[in-house]
């Protein structure tokens, strides 16, 4: 009988217990309905106030046409605010960029009014998804946090491929339009194409699809071959990842027919190396043996900051041309210890340091101002999608998500990386000529932060050779 | 009422509570959140039946999670199954992968199988990269059908699975079959010295965690309509330990409890992964530490008592 | 065929695996523990020496012999702080090495962050060993490797202190019988197998670069070694290593680096199927 | 069975049991060979053992201690025998080794001398007609001891089955046993009724040669 009751008493002390639990994650829930709206109002507004001297060089360019249309002066009190959604590994120093250039852009459109008479405001959520060995379920999370709790009205961001995809699954249930700034790849724009109704929430605003950067980086080899006749043997050195077993086919069909032949000795023809790799030994002296001039690298993660590093110790004589995201951002320098140097990559056309146009430079002169540094391939990226989404905004005079996408689909403006409109696909439209499309470039490493477009032509300065070729 | 079992007790209190909670408190974000905390429940109480019970210790679950999740994906792609049947069937595969991996590891005595299952799922792993062609790689499985879209569906479905796991688990726990597993975590020799083949319990057990671990991966991959290599990553087979560990080792029902918390603490309140992770060592190491029987050990004697009445009809007096 | 590449490289990365596994095994041998977070010594033995080599401006060696210096006291604090108190039940001493090891991790991210680092190296430039081309680092890791891994296998066999050691190893109540202090024995083996290990990271840290999670890799590779080898084996761990280490090279040069990772993961899983004990593991229940 | 330390009780035993393998040789009960069989195979074909060094369930249940060999032994009590039986044959076999300990209770909580009882119903738990008891007195207080031994005359009368035992006290063993063994180096030194065996030379000089 005793031993009963305190089993009773037991049980109902643990009942009690479950109840708490479950308050608790009410009490999480309602806390993050209170704090995150005020606290990221403030931001905006603070920053509002600093960029006011901004007004005049952003009056001068393209946005022109939106802040005409729309009404003049807005205060933001009172009026409920849009939320822009930025998704993405806000830790990171891609995701700290992404928040940042569309805070840039956020605070320019609400010096001139904000859209449809309210101010824009930054909403964010962190992913994680930086760190490889965090899983997908984080990253939906913030996701679903960033709608239902946050009530973003758009979402901007995406970085690792699988994440992205993930992400776009979800579309269909949240309804609202999804601007990825980092994944490139194609099989994302597949699906709207396959199943409109559902994915056309998706857009690739930046960079362009992989597809495109394979393009690009053809024609590089192409002018390189023109410039360089002598050095004509590649050898195409990839991760073991989806993307790359799509784009390297492509390259093996192409550089061929520009005079290049692919040197390696896998039945493959192709070396991929595991994601995440740490040692490259191997394919280093692979690359060695084979005898090539020419490293095509196709790299998405950190592993090629080893890579890199491997490659200079090693003074392996053949020079790094390819895709290699980590290499885009400035601090690659310092994590190779320099060994950076020769390694020439590809980038939007936006990121080469040396402004293209009017907006290019005021995004680059204003993002400098405000932040204190330069900005990577994320931040312009989230800068024109802002204003992708404002243009939408006003046309549409909405800003219901389904009511917004054939406005988003019609998009036809100039942002930093060059002329920005969709194809089916939902993908940002690639041409070599900025004032077509989404224009590529190829950089070179030279200096502590600094690289040097080596393509294309308009902007080309002369390739460098590493002294131990 | 008083001669219910405690454990049912409380196994009907929370039940009520979580079936309630989405009529009391509905919330997009905390029904997701409800329901990633149900998935993982249910890999966390598979874990411990295995690992609880026989004490032969799994540091590999992920790998029956990462199965469960592509093989569903793929039957719902290329067989084009709907989740109601990728869910068991998922759950067979995780059978047959149980076998594959769990019998010649099973007969390896001390840390050798510890040791082995900390391998599996790295294995695995690299496996969906290696054969992209069939496991997409990085692009892992996507465009999966979903049971529906709903919130509230999702979550009561996996609060309908968590439950069906934790109530046959319990049952088998406090069955025969739960006896001969606690004596062989108590002493094998003594056990085979009672006539019981230790390794096929062992691999019974095994394949039972293994299933329903499975399953948790199926409903996740309908649910997220998409499969990724991240299914198989050593965070979610630590995470279920620490969460086992907290609800009490070898209690069924307190990893559910472990579950709960942790996954508020991580993904309810959102906080840096790096500080989550930390929390969750952190509090792993405090209470192997500090509460050897977990937070609600005391549950173990429940376990024992019920068992005790269900094979010889309520508890007998001292001789 | 790439022979002489593989004899060199699988040579000069066994030397390093076998100094990385000494500890594993030392502790399960010496001490019965089985330390999950053995790789940990290694990845933040990594993590000092590029702290103080690139932040601290200390010079490169000092810096190796700080690596060691601190790895040997974190060996010695995990066994005080945590294995001690659990040393009875072997389940316990599993989950707070393993907790240990989560918690380094992401102490060491929340420091560094979560991408890797690559710290210089103590040696720049190249030679031409059977004419493949090295760097000189990696010659060095080897060396050094090997003649820390003699040292305490010398330690082992012909000191005072060592007797004692394979006293405790061979029966520890026996040996508290005798006189020796067992924990002092568990205190140093910890401590020796945490700054072998944290040496290796230092070493080979700069050539593979050093992440947060590197932990889980070295201990897999150490736990690889020392089963293939036998746990508590010393000649088992470092043939074993150098088994290790050449059916990886052979594999990334020979199938694909694809299948560098998991191909002896595979041998190693059917290896301990074939002879749970290793290779020259000593029989124990 | 008696003999001088390092005799070879316990190896005989576990090679008996199946616990080793013998290198050579066969070991047959009653007429069949049952040389290499795993010790739950050893236990199905009827013979059974109890440890020199216990090893209870610890964490089991006094009850369910036995309860596993009832259910897993030789007896193999099936669902259909139902809850009674089950809960009957339990309680008789923990009055007849006499563990008063309420069976509730942790076996890690139990005396040297209960657990000695304990093992000693958990080995009869799965009705062996050969029971090998290995040095069951070792360690127990002389009231544990004649407690034990009244035990086992209990057993031998109630239960129809073989006991062979391995002994140091040569009081108890010539008190309970019917035939002694000798072993000294692995070797057969003597076989016989515990008078013959006491009046034996070569078996004095085992012991006593060696003090």
């Amino acid at each position: 009988m005793l031993t009963r009751r305190s089993g009773m008493a037991r049980s109902a002390a643990i009942a009690v217990l479950v109840v708490i639990v479950i308050a608790a994650v009410a009490g999480v829930v309602s806390y993050y309905y209170v704090s995150t709206a005020p606290a990221t109002t403030s931001t905006a507004t603070s920053t509002a106030t600093s960029t006011a001297t901004s007004t005049q060089t952003v009056t001068s360019t393209g946005i022109s046409t939106l802040i005409s249309t729309s009404v003049k002066t807005v205060t933001s009190t009172g009026v409920q605010p849009i939320n822009i959604g930025i998704l993405a590994p806000l830790t990171d120093v891609t995701g700290i960029d992404e928040k940042e250039g569309a805070q840039l852009a956020v605070t320019e459109i609400n010096d001139h009014g904000g859209v449809l008479g309210r101010p824009l405001q930054i909403v964010s959520e962190d992913t994680q998804e930086a760190d490889p060995t965090i899983p997908v379920s984080t990253g939906l999370a913030a996701m679903n946090r960033i709608v239902t709790v946050d009530h973003a009205q758009v979402i901007i961001g995406g970085e690792r491929s699988d994440v992205v995809l993930a992400e776009e699954q979800q579309l269909p249930k949240y309804k609202i339009p999804f601007l990825d700034t980092g994944a490139a790849d194609t099989s994302l724009g597949q699906q709207v194409i396959q199943n409109y109704s559902l994915y056309k929430y998706f857009f690739m605003v930046s960079p362009v699809n992989s597809t495109s950067l394979a393009t690009g980086l053809i024609s590089f080899y192409g002018y390189f071959h023109y410039v360089e006749p002598n050095y004509t043997k590649v050898y195409i050195l990839a991760e073991d990842i989806a993307v790359w077993h799509a784009l390297v086919p492509v390259l093996q069909y192409f550089l061929p027919q520009l005079g290049f032949t692919i040197v390696n000795p896998q039945s493959a023809g192709a070396d991929y190396f595991p994601y995440g790799s740490t040692d490259f030994t191997t394919q280093m002296t692979n690359v060695r043996t084979s005898g090539a001039q020419i490293i095509c690298l196709l790299a998405a993660g950190q592993d090629s900051v080893q890579l890199i590093q491997t490659w200079a110790n090693l003074q392996v004589p053949a020079i790094p041309m390819g895709i290699d995201v980590a290499a885009e951002s400035p601090s690659f320098w310092g994590q190779t210890n320099g060994a950076a140097k020769y390694e020439t990559i590809e980038v939007g056309i936006g990121d080469t340091g040396t402004p293209i146009n009017t907006i290019g430079a005021n995004f680059y002169a204003n993002y400098s101002k405000y932040y204190n540094t330069l900005p990577i391939y994320t931040a312009d990226g989230a800068y024109e999608s802002v204003y992708i989404i404002a243009h939408a905004m006003q046309a549409a005079g909405t800003t219901n998500g389904t009511a917004l996408i054939p406005y988003i689909e019609k998009t036809n403006m100039t942002g930093p990386d060059g002329l920005i409109r969709f194809d089916k696909s939902h993908n940002v439209i690639y041409n070599e000529d900025y004032t077509k499309g989404g224009a590529l470039s190829m950089v070179q490493w030279t200096a502590f932060n600094t690289y040097t477009p080596v393509w294309p032509p308009t902007v080309a300065k002369p390739i460098s050779l590493p002294p131990w070729m | 009422m008083a001669r219910l079992s405690r454990l049912l007790v409380i196994g009907v209190v929370i039940g009520l509570t979580l079936v309630l909670f989405p009529v009391v408190y509905s919330n997009d974000f905390a029904l997701t959140i409800m329901t990633f905390a149900n998935t993982l429940a249910i890999v966390a109480v598979s874990w411990d039946f295995f690992t609880g019970l026989t004490g032969r210790f799994n540091f590999g679950q992920a790998l029956f999670f990462g199965v469960g999740s592509y093989a569903a994906g793929f039957m719902n792609l290329n067989l084009k199954y709907g989740p109601m049947l990728t869910i068991p069937l998922a759950g067979a595969v995780a059978i047959v992968i149980g076998v594959a991996f769990g019998y010649p590891t099973l007969r390896l005595k001390g840390p050798y199988f510890a040791l082995a299952t900390l391998i599996f799922p790295l294995i695995a792993g690299d496996l969906t990269f290696s054969l992209s062609s069939v496991f997409g790689g990085e692009h892992g499985l996507y465009g999966l059908a979903t049971i529906s879209d709903s919130y509230v569906v999702q979550y009561y479905g996996s609060l309908l699975l968590m439950l069906a796991t934790v109530i046959v688990l319990l049952y088998l726990a406090s069955s025969r079959l739960g006896l001969a597993l606690e004596s062989i975590r108590d002493d094998e020799k003594a056990a085979s010295a009672t006539g019981m083949n230790v390794t096929n319990y062992k691999l019974v057990a095994y394949i039972i965690s293994a299933f329903f671990t499975g399953m948790a991966g199926a409903y996740q991959a309908q649910l997220f309509k998409f499969v990724g290599p991240d299914t198989f990553s050593s965070n979610i087979s630590f995470e279920v330990i620490a969460m086992t560990i907290v609800g009490g080792i070898a209690t069924i029902v307190g990893p559910v409890l472990g579950a709960y918390l942790l996954v508020i603490v991580l993904d309810g309140l959102g906080v840096s992964s790096d500080i989550s992770v930390l929390t969750y060592g952190v509090l792993l190491m405090v209470i192997v530490l500090a509460f050897p029987g977990g937070l609600l050990g005391r549950l173990k004697t429940n376990l024992r008592g019920m068992r005790i009445r269900r094979l010889v009809g309520g508890k007998p007096a001292a001789t | 065929m790439v022979l002489p590449e593989i004899l060199v490289f699988g040579g000069l990365l066994g030397a390093v695996y076998a100094l990385l596994s000494l500890g594993f095994s030392l502790s399960y041998g010496v001490a019965r523990i089985l330390n999950l977070a053995h790789g940990s010594f290694y990845m933040i033995g990594g993590y000092i020496y590029y702290a103080f080599l690139t932040m601290a401006g200390v010079d490169s060696v000092e810096s190796l012999l700080v690596a060691v210096a601190l790895t040997f006291l974190l060996g010695m604090a995990l066994y005080l702080g945590l294995v001690r108190p659990v040393r009875s039940t072997p389940v316990r001493v599993l989950l707070v090495t393993l907790s240990a090891a989560i918690v380094a991790q992401e102490v060491v991210s929340l420091a560094f962050g979560d991408r890797g680092v690559g710290a210089p190296f103590i040696i720049g430039g190249i030679s031409m060993p059977l004419g493949v081309v090295v760097e000189n680092q990696r010659i060095l890791a080897a060396i050094v490797s090997l003649a820390m891994f003699l040292a305490v296998w010398l330690l082992i066999r012909v000191t005072k202190l060592g007797r004692a050691v394979r006293a405790v190893a061979q029966d520890a109540e026996a040996a508290s019988l005798m006189g020796i202090n067992d924990t002092r024995i568990s205190l140093i083996t910890l401590g020796l197998s945490g700054a072998t290990a944290g040496l290796a990271g230092a070493l080979l840290g700069p050539l593979t670069g050093i992440s947060p999670d590197a932990w889980l890799n070295a201990t897999v590779v150490a736990f690889a070694v020392v089963i293939l080898g036998g746990l508590g084996s010393i000649p088992g761990t470092f043939l074993a290593a150098f088994l290790v280490s050449y059916s990886q090279v052979v594999v990334a040069f020979e199938v694909s680096s694809s299948y560098e990772i998991i191909v002896p993961l595979a041998v190693i899983a059917v290896a301990v199927l074939v002879r749970p004990k290793g290779l020259l593991g000593k029989v124990e229940e | 069975m008696i003999g001088p330390n390092g005799a070879g009780k316990t190896t005989l035993f576990d090679l008996i049991t199946g616990f080793q393998r013998p290198t050579s040789g066969v070991v047959m009960l009653d007429g069949r060979e049952i040389t290499g069989s795993s010790p739950n195979q050893v236990v199905q074909k009827g013979m059974n053992r109890t440890f020199q060094i216990v090893r209870p369930f610890k964490d089991l249940t006094v009850l369910e201690n036995v309860l596993v060999g009832l259910i897993q032994g030789k007896g193999r009590l099936t669902r259909k025998k139902g809850t009674v039986e089950l809960r009957k044959q339990a309680m008789e076999l923990l009055q007849l080794v006499g563990l008063t300990r309420s069976p509730l209770s942790l076996a890690r909580n139990l005396s040297h001398g209960e657990l000695k009882k304990l093992e000693l119903a958990r080995a009869l738990s799965t009705f062996p007609d050969v029971l090998l008891v290995d040095e069951v007195f070792s360690g127990l207080s002389s009231q544990e001891t004649q407690e034990l031994s009244d035990a086992l005359v209990r057993v031998k009368s109630n239960r129809n089955l073989t006991l062979l035992m391995v002994e140091h006290k040569v009081s108890k063993v010539v008190q309970l046993a019917n035939r002694m063994l000798v072993l000294d180096h692995g070797r057969l030194l003597a076989q016989g009724t515990p008078r013959e065996i006491l009046s034996d030379q070569k078996v004095l000089e085992a012991y006593l040669g060696r003090g």
